[in-house]
């Protein structure tokens, strides 16, 4: 190694610490959006992106948070990747950033808990708050719960306690089959799964268990062979992605007639993928359908859901899907308001136990374990008819109708949470 | 001992640089971004006693950084709970053992060839040992990995690690040994030797040398540094998951490695540092940071074989003669032409991204300030235009620079006899 | 009768059902230079890979000293004290020409895995390549990449890195090949030189060299010696005239 | 159990036959080339959304024969304007040459067609199940894939047996220095055998993309298989490539079906262990689970003890 070289090394080094520097503003509040951009999830990093974009812009023209400041979403990209989460949480810290919203992999959002945790205590002068819109895994309003995470989205005991209501009052479910991706993820939606069924409906047979490893299957039809030998009527699957459209696809295939009852059965490109194999079938519990403000006439969430469409779908290539990134982003806006600053601390006392009205009713952040408590639908598939079943989703012409509704008190779970509170 | 004392001055630089980087750069982002240069340097350095001193093309290097960084994660935990009495700076000691040992037992099953064999063998392992990484939730913790708080009560130095700068001089002092172990390393019998066994397997054989002993032996040392980084990354990021394991990690230092030249000891750190600034900067600037990525990728394939610091160490001659002066303007012209072209190709790369990614495809774009439609002809026409002009102009920049280059040879010559 | 260096008894190669070696024997005595000469195809190559371990014999025993070598891998062979070099250039084309000697010693210096001394630290280890390279007379090319040297003077440094381990039997494949008339009379020199007390094996198509250099002469014809004699011996025996085609006098 | 088993088998038949159509181009640009192409699967994927693409314009009859030849064309152009300059550094320069392709390939999909998943479905020609056995339906769309594998199957063997092409061909395999010294125009042959493989990926992505999924990831997805595929069958034989490729289909399909875990096959034989303790994780994992791990260890094994695979005529 010679000097000319250690030269040049400095050069780069200085000329990269140049570039990375950047600017603060403060007449906007800024949010980090820390989810996957590039890669294979993207896609679904990228609609999220945009739903909280829309949502903030719709903000912003009301006249913004406290008496004006706005509201600015700024996108980091984890490729859902636990590490890279690390790194641009404390990139957005470095930029001044005190509110971070994620949502994709629960693995994700473990590893920002405890690092959001870490940092508080470490930097207790300025500390971050945590908004979780879609990394459902029980123990985070459970033995992992933490003072500085909020959850918008319902919980995998939540949806899967939804779920097994509804197959305890359709009598003709007598056979149900489990398969799940071979991660924490799934593992818990089967563990939840087995438990409810055997309190609520001893009658109904579990007659399979199957886990999946987790992206890596191309063909699902070995295990839809596999499913049609049990006998089973009903699939429970907390499948997600490409293993969830490849299941239906391949159950399609080879003519297998039974209920799918899904946590992610809507989710980004599923419709797509799926089409016609899910109507009638696909049933999937979710906070808010296309087809939701029709069904229940709310003109005003209708705009809104159209205005989106409008703009930032892509000519409903990727239609709005988080309903819940509106109750996210608007409980956010009321509590900086009622906390008179964007201090994350104030913020997260602010959004403890907060009430909020919702054009489906009305919801509540659970303040012993941060669980939003929200009512909750079960829609399946439906052939989009220009009646009740009005839109159909990423341009299929196929839509979701509701089969039930599941008010929040009742999806309400109890916790374990024990929660450390820092001084108010 | 010697060597070091000849060679301090070079030494005493580095440290000062690590000393006082910090200093200068002192946002938190910087720091981070320092740190895992720190890390990617003893990374690539290691993969690099493999491909470019032994010669063997390894597809599966993450597989020891991740061991390593799993194993340190469990001591870090145990130490934290007080059963391991060793401080948390040699933590990621443990790292490099646990590389160390899965090193041999691997490096043995799979330096018998070398070449194309040995390259799948390694793509083997690493996804064999990725798929299980899964199955085996105790050790690796599942999709979740495992985590720790570093912060523990036993530590030699008067840091407790709960800033980040505090990090930084553990990993600078760690890299700074690595790399001169490393450096050393080279210059010994089995250095060597792993050159030897490179360049001529049936020769190595006939000096005396087992040659599957000598490549096990190289790659289990490679292993055991890719260990320390392993361990250092645990204690940095406090969290360590599966991927770090796979097949992406191990792309990613092959090519940090390659792009930095594998021909010179020094050209891994060159791309470690440009790498990883690169993968931490470009993201925030482009969503098409890959596709460059890939670009700069193939193209150094292509035309620079040798790396950036082959690039560099091919003007040591002219820049000893004093020549160098007589490459700039030819240089100056080519470089131009190829900027030119550039831009011509990011600017249509943009417009494409914004047409098919962006929120708003309808809506302006804006490329260096200038703000125009992705739909309008004219940025279509301007960028295929660039790339025109930018192509006839370097393919004349190109033969300069040669014509420019044989006069350089020809004053060397005739200037050296 | 002299102790045996080399000892083959009933050797054979085949090659699918190609028989190149059959049932060969060959004995070369401790500190004799011996050649090989025959035809194009009798196996002089093959039966050079055999000795050295290069390839596995389909059948027979090779003894070295007395101690069965037959089918060891290379690198044992080669530390039980056998050294060749090979009928194409085989160098370490990237590195120094010191290095290249360097490296032949390392194993025989007992320095073998090591990578806790530095090589530049070791003093006798250095100096024992500096004779070397003075005995090849190629002092003032150190510092050279070996793959930039002149045809003749890589073979130079192949018959160096051969020696440098200091093996005892020396197995040299046609060590003159491709040189010009001066060059050949050089590299002679420097074989005799080298293999001062040692026990020599050559393979060499140049009959001149072959007479200037070998104590005995053995004649290799489809895969079997028909003849091992001294010199004088082997240019009158009949035989020998007539499998080299009875036309040219040897 | 019978119905588990028939169409366990015809499933095994269906994805063999794809994983042979992608493996076959490879096994045979590998043994003449010694290119280890990561770019193949990113031919395959060229291949889906070129179908796809060409399916919404001409429909699916014509993108099945169009997109193949799209993509044979710049597989040869890849060979002649990268793999050849970059030839001269060496395998591994090559081999980094085609992993940096697969990540090109990969952005600029992305680019064109975006991050989503291309609605790319059966044709309403084959949209129908063909024969219903049990209760279980077998898709006229899978036959039709069984059929096109077979096709290429023979059309390939009848290639490299019965022309001048395959011969020189089959001469390479064997024998790779000894073709350019008969004189035949090596150069040209290979381009023509990476735009053959790299067509007959495309060819396997057209119908792949439908049976499976036409999206960014589908390359890397697919990748890996097919190296094992070739490595287990070994160099230079189709034929191995053929029983390899049905072989892994098999392993995988079947696996799904061994809900057992070591402590029930021990249990088995009469041995019980206490499943806890630090190996717990090991006796707990079921042969289910271990399918998307058997080709690899399969690999790794075939490649330390047999490297010239099942079937391979010479190592490399």
């Amino acid at each position: 190694m010679n000097t000319k070289v250690l030269k040049s090394l400095i050069g780069m080094v200085c000329f990269a610490m140049m570039a990375a520097a950047s600017a603060m503003a403060s007449d906007t509040v800024k949010i980090a959006y820390i989810d996957p951009l590039s890669g294979p999830f993207a896609a679904v990093g990228d609609s999220g992106y945009r739903h909280f974009q829309y949502n903030a812009e719709l903000i912003n023209a009301k006249g913004g948070v406290l008496g004006g400041k706005k509201l600015e979403i700024v996108a980091f990209d984890n490729k859902i990747s636990a590490k890279e989460s690390l790194i641009q949480l404390k990139n957005a810290i470095d930029q001044g950033i005190q509110i971070i919203i994620q949502g994709n992999g629960s693995s994700v959002a473990g590893a920002l808990i405890s690092a959001i945790e870490k940092h508080n205590n470490r930097n207790p002068d300025k500390p971050v708050v945590y908004l979780n819109f879609a990394a459902i895994d029980p123990a985070f309003t459970n033995e992992k719960c933490s003072f500085w995470h909020f959850r918008f989205d319902a919980s995998v005991d939540m949806k899967i306690a939804a779920i097994t209501d509804y197959i305890k009052e359709t009598p003709k479910i007598k056979k149900v089959y489990l398969i799940n991706q071979d991660y924490v993820f799934g593992h818990s939606v089967s563990s939840s799964a087995k438990a409810m069924l055997a309190e609520k409906c001893p009658k109904v047979e579990i007659v399979g268990d199957t886990f999946t490893p987790l992206g890596k299957v191309k063909d699902f039809s070995p295990y839809i062979a596999k499913i049609k030998a049990s006998g089973a009527d009903t699939i429970i699957t907390g499948n997600w992605g490409a293993d969830m459209s490849l299941l239906v696809k391949a159950g399609k295939d080879a003519g297998l007639n039974v209920r799918y009852l899904t946590l992610y059965g809507n989710g980004l490109g599923a419709p797509r993928a799926i089409a016609e194999a899910g109507i009638d079938k696909l049933v999937t519990v979710v906070e808010w359908h296309i087809n939701l403000s029709v069904e229940e006439n709310k003109p005003e969430d209708e705009k809104f859901f159209l205005d989106y469409q409008k703009k930032y779908s892509n000519d409903g290539e990727m239609p709005y899907y988080y309903g819940r990134a509106r109750t996210t982003m608007e409980m956010l806006a009321d509590a900086i308001n009622k906390a008179g600053t964007d201090n994350p601390r104030a913020i997260a006392f602010a959004l403890e136990g907060m009430e909020h009205d919702t054009p489906y009713g009305k919801v509540q952040m659970r303040s012993q374990d941060h669980q939003l408590i929200q009512p909750l639908y079960l829609a399946v598939y439906a052939k989009a008819d220009g009646g009740s079943v009005k839109y159909d989703s990423e341009n299929t012409g196929i839509g979701f109708k509701t089969i039930k509704r599941i008010e929040g008190e009742a999806t309400a779970m109890p916790t374990t949470c024990q929660m450390e509170r820092p001084e108010k | 001992m010697k060597y070091l004392i000849r060679h301090l001055g070079i030494w005493a630089v580095a440290i000062a640089l690590c000393a006082i980087l910090p200093v200068i750069f002192s946002s938190d982002y910087a720091i981070s971004l320092l740190s895992q240069m720190g890390i990617a340097i003893i990374f690539s350095l290691s993969y690099n006693m493999i491909l470019g001193q032994g010669g063997m093309l390894s597809f599966g290097h993450a597989v020891y950084f991740g061991i390593g960084g799993f194993l340190a994660m469990h001591g870090i935990n145990l130490i934290a709970g007080g059963t391991l009495p060793i401080p948390l700076e040699l933590a990621p000691l443990i790292g490099g053992l646990g590389g160390l040992i899965v090193g041999i037992l691997f490096g043995w099953l799979s330096t018998e060839r070398s070449g194309t064999t040995f390259a799948l063998i390694s793509l083997g392992i690493g996804e064999l040992i990725a798929a299980s990484a899964l199955l085996l939730p105790g050790f690796f913790g599942g999709e979740e990995g495992v985590s720790t708080d570093r912060m523990v009560e036993n530590t030699i130095t008067p840091f407790d690690f709960g800033q980040q700068i505090e990090v930084y001089y553990l990993i600078a002092c760690w890299m700074l040994l690595c790399i001169v172990l490393m450096y050393l390393q080279t210059k010994t019998p089995l250095g060597r030797v792993a050159n030897a066994v490179r360049d001529n397997p049936e020769r190595a054989a006939f000096i005396g040398y087992n040659t599957r002993m000598v490549r096990t032996i190289q790659f289990a040392l490679a292993s055991f540094f890719s260990g320390i980084a392993g361990g250092l990354f645990a204690i940095n990021y406090e969290i360590i998951t599966a991927e770090m394991i796979g097949a992406i990690p191990s792309a990613n230092v092959l090519m940090m490695t390659y792009i930095g030249g594998i021909g010179h000891f020094f050209g891994p750190i060159i791309g470690a540092v440009l790498v990883t600034f690169m993968q931490l900067t470009l993201s925030g600037f482009t969503h098409a940071w890959q596709l460059y990525f890939g670009l700069l990728f193939v193209s150094m394939i292509l035309w620079a074989p040798t790396g950036l610091a082959g690039i560099i160490m091919n003007h040591e001659p002219a820049w000893k003669a004093g020549l160098m002066k007589k490459l700039i303007p030819s240089y100056t012209r080519a470089t131009l032409a190829a900027l030119v072209m550039f831009l011509g190709i990011m600017t249509l790369i943009e417009i494409n991204y914004h047409l098919s990614l962006s929120i708003h495809p309808k809506d302006p774009m804006s490329l260096f300030g200038i703000s125009f439609k992705a739909q309008s002809p004219a940025g279509w026409i301007i960028a295929i235009a660039l790339i025109a002009v930018g192509f006839f102009f370097f393919k004349r920049g190109k033969n300069e620079v040669k014509n420019s280059w044989m006069d350089v040879h020809q004053a060397i010559k005739t200037g050296g006899k | 009768m002299s102790a045996l260096a080399l000892k083959l008894r009933n050797v054979r190669k085949n090659f699918g059902s190609s028989s190149i070696i059959n049932g060969l024997n060959l004995d070369v005595i401790k500190g004799e230079r011996q050649a090989i000469i025959g035809p194009n195809g009798a196996g002089k190559s093959t039966l050079f890979n055999l000795i050295s371990g290069f390839y596995q014999v389909s059948g027979g025993t090779i003894e070295m000293n007395g101690h069965n070598i037959t089918n060891l891998a290379t690198f044992r062979i080669n530390r039980s004290g056998l050294s060749r070099s090979f009928q194409v250039t085989n160098i370490f084309p990237q590195m120094t020409v010191f290095e290249n000697i360097r490296c032949g010693l390392l194993w025989s210096m007992g320095y073998k895995y090591s990578f806790w001394h530095l090589c530049n630290q070791v003093r006798h280890l250095n100096e024992k390549a500096e004779e070397i390279l003075e005995r090849i007379r190629m002092t003032q090319r150190r510092d050279l990449p070996a793959g930039l040297l002149a045809y003749a003077e890589q073979r130079a440094l192949e018959i160096g890195i051969t020696i440098a381990g200091d093996a005892e039997v020396i197995l040299l494949d046609e060590p003159t090949a491709g040189m010009s008339m001066s060059e050949t009379e050089r590299a002679v020199e420097l074989i005799r030189d080298v293999t001062e007390n040692k026990t020599l094996l050559v393979v060499e198509h140049d009959m001149s060299v072959v007479f200037d250099l070998a104590d005995r002469i053995s004649v290799l014809v489809y895969g079997e010696i028909i003849a091992t004699d001294l010199p004088e011996k082997i240019r009158q025996n009949q035989e020998v005239q007539e499998a080299y085609l009875g036309k040219e006098t040897l | 159990m019978v119905e588990y088993l028939i169409f366990s088998v015809l499933n095994t038949l269906v994805l063999g036959m794809l994983l042979f159509m992608l493996s076959s181009g490879l096994t045979l640009i590998f043994s003449m080339m010694g290119v280890l192409n990561f770019a193949h699967a990113s031919f395959y994927m060229l291949g889906a959304y070129f179908g796809y693409q060409i399916t919404t314009v001409a429909g699916f009859w014509s993108a099945l024969i169009i997109s193949p030849l799209l993509v044979g064309i710049l597989g040869a152009a890849v060979e002649r304007y990268g793999l050849r300059t970059v030839h001269k550094y060496g395998h591994v320069a090559e081999l980094l040459f085609t992993l940096g392709l697969f990540f090109i390939i990969e952005e600029g999909v992305n680019l064109i067609w975006g991050r989503n998943a291309m609605p790319n479905f059966i044709p309403a020609s084959l949209d129908f199940p063909l024969f219903t056995l049990f209760n279980s339906e077998f898709s006229a769309f899978r036959a039709f894939m069984l059929l096109i594998s077979v096709a290429i199957f023979i059309g390939l063997y009848l290639v490299l047996t019965r022309t001048r092409i395959g011969l020189i061909i089959q001469a390479a395999l064997t024998h790779p220095e000894g073709v350019n010294a008969l004189g035949h125009n090596v150069p040209a042959v290979f381009m023509m055998v990476f735009g053959g493989g790299s067509a007959l990926a495309g060819l396997a992505g057209v119908i792949g993309g439908i049976f499976l999924i036409t999206e960014p990831s589908m390359a890397l997805t697919l990748g890996p298989i097919v190296f094992v595929v070739i490595v287990v069958g070994g160099m230079g034989s189709l034929t191995g490539a053929f029983v390899a490729s049905l072989l892994l289909a098999g392993l995988q399909t079947f696996a799904v079906g061994l809900e057992y875990s070591l402590v029930d096959l021990l249990g088995i034989i009469g041995v019980t262990v206490n499943a806890d303790g630090i190996l717990r994780d090991i006796w707990r994992i079921q042969l289910s689970h271990i399918g998307p791990i058997l080709p690899y260890l399969f690999m790794v094994l075939m490649l330390m003890f047999r490297p010239k695979g099942l079937l391979g005529k010479r190592e490399n």
